[in-house]
């Protein structure tokens, strides 16, 4: 099949869903002459004109409040917040109106807003480029957020995420913008609130979404060597997540790794460790394992970055642990 | 579109209807029948007719925290604004908004938000689906004098200005921010609104007691947003009444102030005595004064006599669309 | 010994600390003529100036913009966010600026801070005036997140707080304003980032905070009814929290409750329930209980924010069900 | 105090310093030496000389990202800036920092900022701590004309004017936000600074590439600011010959438009010109010229020479202060 780049496959589902429904337009810096700081929007500008995409200046509370209120009207936005550490600057607008709009006038109206932002290290760039802030959403009852780590992935759940009529927190991790793989050329939709076990195994299972799957997924390889077995779990959608495919999951191998790169403590792996400890007590014979990012903020120096990140070795070692255990 | 002696008198029905609901919800509000606390707009109420007059149902309405005016003046059932600040399952969101979270989006009211000013940011969207549908309904939204310290408000003028879009920005000056003079807070030259200059935006600041100057502002407004010509901000100024909830002792204002203003200033007593120089009599009014309260009256008893919203509906609307993997109720 | 109020207790650390260091002052809406939303600065314009108490905008961000700066010339401002739902309009400065300052700079500047704000539910204010956000800040590291539940520990916290070279974020739960209890006269501080004891037990290990902690010292007298022992631990400091005290209490109980007000998912519980079934697997004979708020934000109807957030009952009913394990 | 001679002589000497600091960063980034994305400021040496030589080191700084020239002209060990950009132990931050989080607060350099525009609201602190001390040093923030969209701004503008604080806005109209032109995605009536005007707050105007120019204007609010009359803001027109980032091909500015900006509007080159008619040999400011690029050399040999920051200082720093509680290395 067709190879494209994880930053092509993102443009491709906007270039269909525009065709496809003209309510859906898009708004961010830059995304409309320029195509996008990573290329994502590339070509909707000269197709669709600037009433559909929308050049915005460094605006993010308007930005994300524009969209929330179009929304409300039945329109589809697309928002770019150029990195996700900027979403500080719009969080209200995310935690006190498109998460709560729904609820709190009683179903009458939806905010089916997708946020689209490049989120996670190894990019060089420091404490304002580099964060993974999806621990700061996860408290938050009403949003959903969004995370492929394939182009493949990347284009259908953004599909699928323009499509929803909730408002969605999309994450592309910026250092799978140009890794490749198979897309299919139609539109399609693949679903969301539902995690993907993308590999079979028996031994441990790892819960690794975005980069960490693809550590998870080699750590898998190197493994096999040594006859164990791992089940890797995308969970594509990391609020609300698919409790069921993990619990299956857990309940066949009773043993846990959650991988992130956010910092561990208060990260995306604490609520999984916490519910699994709650329901599946009984099935785990180690303690859940959090592979995460030191405690640290993402510092300048690539040595000290490295250093911070999780990479593949810790991966690597921290499902060890668990096996060892 | 003129101000006949017919539309000054239904003005000065719903003027007078406005007071007398927020008379009933202060007093039902320290009897603690309603929760929460509750922000009235006693004083005001030329600033809310004056500018609901000119809107249609087809626009979008923001209200701001002070907004039971203008959800009354939306054309929504009355009894269920009431309803809805009594939290009862018959109130227009069904008891879960509340006083500073009432949508009617039937008649264009998108609902207040108690974040102030984020409402200035959220309506840019609304004023954009008309520019992009085509449409000619416009966007009002409601933000005090202390509301203009917000960023959103400065990102929100400045997009909208670019973008052209039809939206109004009704700036209800008060004077007050809880117990802040605008001057103490913030730096303007003469008027807030002059801000609006930097934006490359049209202002007009007026006299927010006045229900006809209101009126006639907002429709200047109004027209070039229809027109295409996009937003503009009026600035009225006005005062209020009670404290900055019912239930504030407001002991921040000095001397008379608040009598001076109720004796030269109330709006109602203004507009009443056009009207009598226009050859209303008395007893006209008088008749409107007490229909006014008699709806009121009923709409009390609507939400006294409402129930209160089901258990079960707790944890319904969190998410719009469910995905397969939620259970039940989530 | 005398009582005070828990508002008069923050109050008059505030009047010691700014009459013992002349470098402290304080700024907020309404902080001055009119003492505070809830009373905690009166007094305090009268005696200093407006030099020392700025009533402030509407500028969130503005507001602790100033307060960053200030701090980094070694002032120490106490600024008050007026309830804790609007801490998302100055987000960025508490993530990306006073949490990180110290660290990117390479310690050259330490931004004291103390951001004083009101959460909790209870209020019948509904969306944006209820919440609990300490969950937002627990993946953020450099910040320290406070919360005391007793008039003593307001005023000693708050003391603490403003001596402290870090920046603080301090709850104030707004249902614990009215509250009395015995507080010193003279200043004193308690520690940060130190955990209370607050009943030694010998069966279940409570933890809660706030407003909390109240339902957990009440059911720790119910349940000596029955003979039942709970040691309850007051976190004091949420972030960065007190490990040994928890895991020492753990060791001897082997049983954990964590009570929090916030949605349960993502909250501040599931750090706790991650990181004891982590550290302590070994030790635990029934799974991590967590007592907490329903996944949905805050509803205005009474009858219905009563029954989302939790109670003494929900409270009381969890232990039991760690009991019953 | 005048512009003379050597003052115009030492800042050319500035200017070139500036400008071939930047080319060897460029030349460094595209080879790999330096991590991350870099912002160059060629073609805008005029407005970061002409503003630092007003300022001293006792005034606050903030630096946007476009920071080098700033940070080289605060007072700061040169090799050191140069060293921090390249990421090593010996930078300023110790390799933490990098070019968009460059502080040196012993010179008054409080850091940049990679959030556009957070500085505006951080740099009221240091503003108002000189007020709080009644010392006569001033703050000075630099913005670019994208990060006026910012709401921060605006919150910053209004509070400094009314605080009356000694803050200077220095915003840096290269006339792009990355490929954005300001009057694409703004609104504003003649200049962007004119929004100044409704915070009460003097501003000015000016041809950001001529030094003398720059320099008087800044004077001129530097001294209203230690006057106690409050803060203003110089908006200086120029131009970025660069791409936004070192690398960025640019491809969205139309025609031969840096052609004519280097060649008709080149800082550099119109201050020689000055020089010569004052009489000054070009042979004094060729060797100015060389001067700078060998000081340049030298830095750039210090930061290549100079080793990596140690793993175990990966984790220092991240408490000011560490609780009784905290292991080791927290
Ligand atoms: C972002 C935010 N900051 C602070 C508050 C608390 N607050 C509610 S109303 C108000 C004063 C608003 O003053 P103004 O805009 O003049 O409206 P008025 O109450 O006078 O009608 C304040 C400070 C809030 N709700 N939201
Ligand atoms: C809050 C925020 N939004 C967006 C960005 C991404 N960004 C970095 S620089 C820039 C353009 C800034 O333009 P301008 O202020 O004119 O400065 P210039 O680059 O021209 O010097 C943008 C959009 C950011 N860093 N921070
Ligand atoms: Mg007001
Ligand atoms: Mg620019």
């Amino acid at each position: 099949m067709r190879q494209l780049k994880f930053s092509q496959a993102l443009n491709e589902a906007l270039h269909q869903e525009m065709e496809r429904d003209e309510d859906v337009f898009v708004l961010g810096q830059d995304v409309g002459k320029m195509g996008g700081d990573f290329g994502v929007t590339k070509g909707l500008w000269k197709k669709y004109g600037e009433k559909r995409v929308i050049d915005t200046p460094l605006s993010e509370a308007a930005m994300l409040g524009l969209s929330n209120g179009a929304a409300f009207t039945g329109l589809r936005p697309v928002v770019e917040i150029m990195f996700a550490d900027f979403i500080t600057e719009c969080f209200d607008q995310i935690v006190n109106n498109s998460a709560k709009a729904h609820y709190m006038f009683a179903g009458q109206l939806t905010a089916p807003i997708v946020l689209r932002t490049a989120n996670g290290g190894g990019f060089r760039a420091a404490y304002h480029h580099s964060q993974n802030p999806e621990a700061w959403l996860m408290n938050i009852p009403g949003i959903t957020v969004v995370a492929p780590s394939t182009p493949y992935e990347a284009k259908g759940l953004l599909t699928a995420s323009i499509r929803s009529e909730n408002p969605i927190v999309f994450f592309e991790h910026k250092m799978l913008y140009s890794t490749s793989g198979e897309v299919p050329e139609e539109n399609y939709e693949l679903p969301l609130g539902k995690a993907k076990v993308k590999k079979e195994g028996t031994d441990v299972t790892v819960i690794a979404s975005m980069k960490m799957c693809e550590y998870a997924l080699k750590a898998a390889k190197e493994l096999e060597k040594e006859e164990i077995s791992l089940e890797v779990i995308d969970p594509r959608t990391l609020v609300p997540f698919d409790k069921e495919t993990i619990f299956d999951s857990v309940a066949k191998t009773n043993r846990l790794v959650v991988a992130y790169e956010a910092p561990k403590t208060g990260g995306y792996g604490a609520e999984i460790a916490g519910l699994v400890n709650d329901e599946m007590f009984e099935f785990l014979k180690a303690p859940v394992k959090r592979v995460a990012s030191l405690d640290s903020p993402v510092a300048f120096s690539p040595k000290l970055e490295d250093h911070i990140l999780p990479g593949y070795e810790e991966v690597l070692n921290g499902i060890k642990e668990v096996i060892d255990y | 579109m003129g101000l006949n002696v017919d539309k000054l008198k239904q003005m000065y029905y719903h003027m007078n209807l406005i007071r007398r609901f927020e008379e009933k919800v202060d007093e039902h509000s320290k009897k603690g029948d309603i929760p929460g606390f509750i922000h009235l707009s006693i004083g005001q109420e030329a600033c809310q007719t004056g500018v609901m007059h000119v809107l249609t149902e087809n626009d979008y309405k923001f209200p701001d925290h002070r907004s039971h005016g203008i959800c009354l003046l939306s054309g929504s059932s009355k009894e269920k604004v009431m309803a809805e600040i009594f939290a009862k399952k018959t109130g227009l969101c069904e008891g879960k908004g509340g006083s500073m979270h009432i949508a009617d989006v039937e008649v264009g009211n998108m609902g207040n938000n108690a974040i102030e000013g984020s409402i200035t940011a959220t309506s840019l969207g609304t004023a954009y689906a008309s520019k992009y549908r085509d449409e000619d309904n416009v966007t009002a939204v409601f933000i005090g004098d202390g509301t203009c310290g917000r960023g959103e408000l400065h990102e929100s003028m400045n997009m909208a200005a670019n973008l052209k879009v039809p939206l109004i920005y009704i700036l209800v000056n008060n004077g007050y921010a809880i117990s802040t003079r605008a001057e103490e807070a913030h730096s303007f030259p003469e008027h807030l609104s002059d801000r609006a200059a930097g934006y490359d935006m049209p202002s007009e600041v007026v006299d927010g007691n006045d229900v006809k100057k209101v009126y006639n502002a907002m429709e200047r407004a109004v027209n070039r947003a229809r027109n295409g010509e996009g937003p503009s901000m009026i600035e009225l100024l006005t005062y209020r009444w009670q404290g900055h909830f019912s239930g504030d002792p407001a002991s921040y204002r000095p001397g008379n102030e608040v009598e001076k203003w109720k004796e030269e200033k109330c709006p109602i007593k203004n507009l009443r005595s056009k009207l009598e120089n226009k050859g209303v009599q008395a007893g006209t009014l008088d008749k409107l004064e007490e229909d006014a309260l008699k709806e009121v009256e009923e709409m009390v008893e609507f939400a006294l006599n409402s129930p209160e919203p089901d258990l079960e509906d707790a944890t319904k609307y969190i998410y719009a669309e469910k995905y397969e993997s939620m259970k039940e109720g989530e």
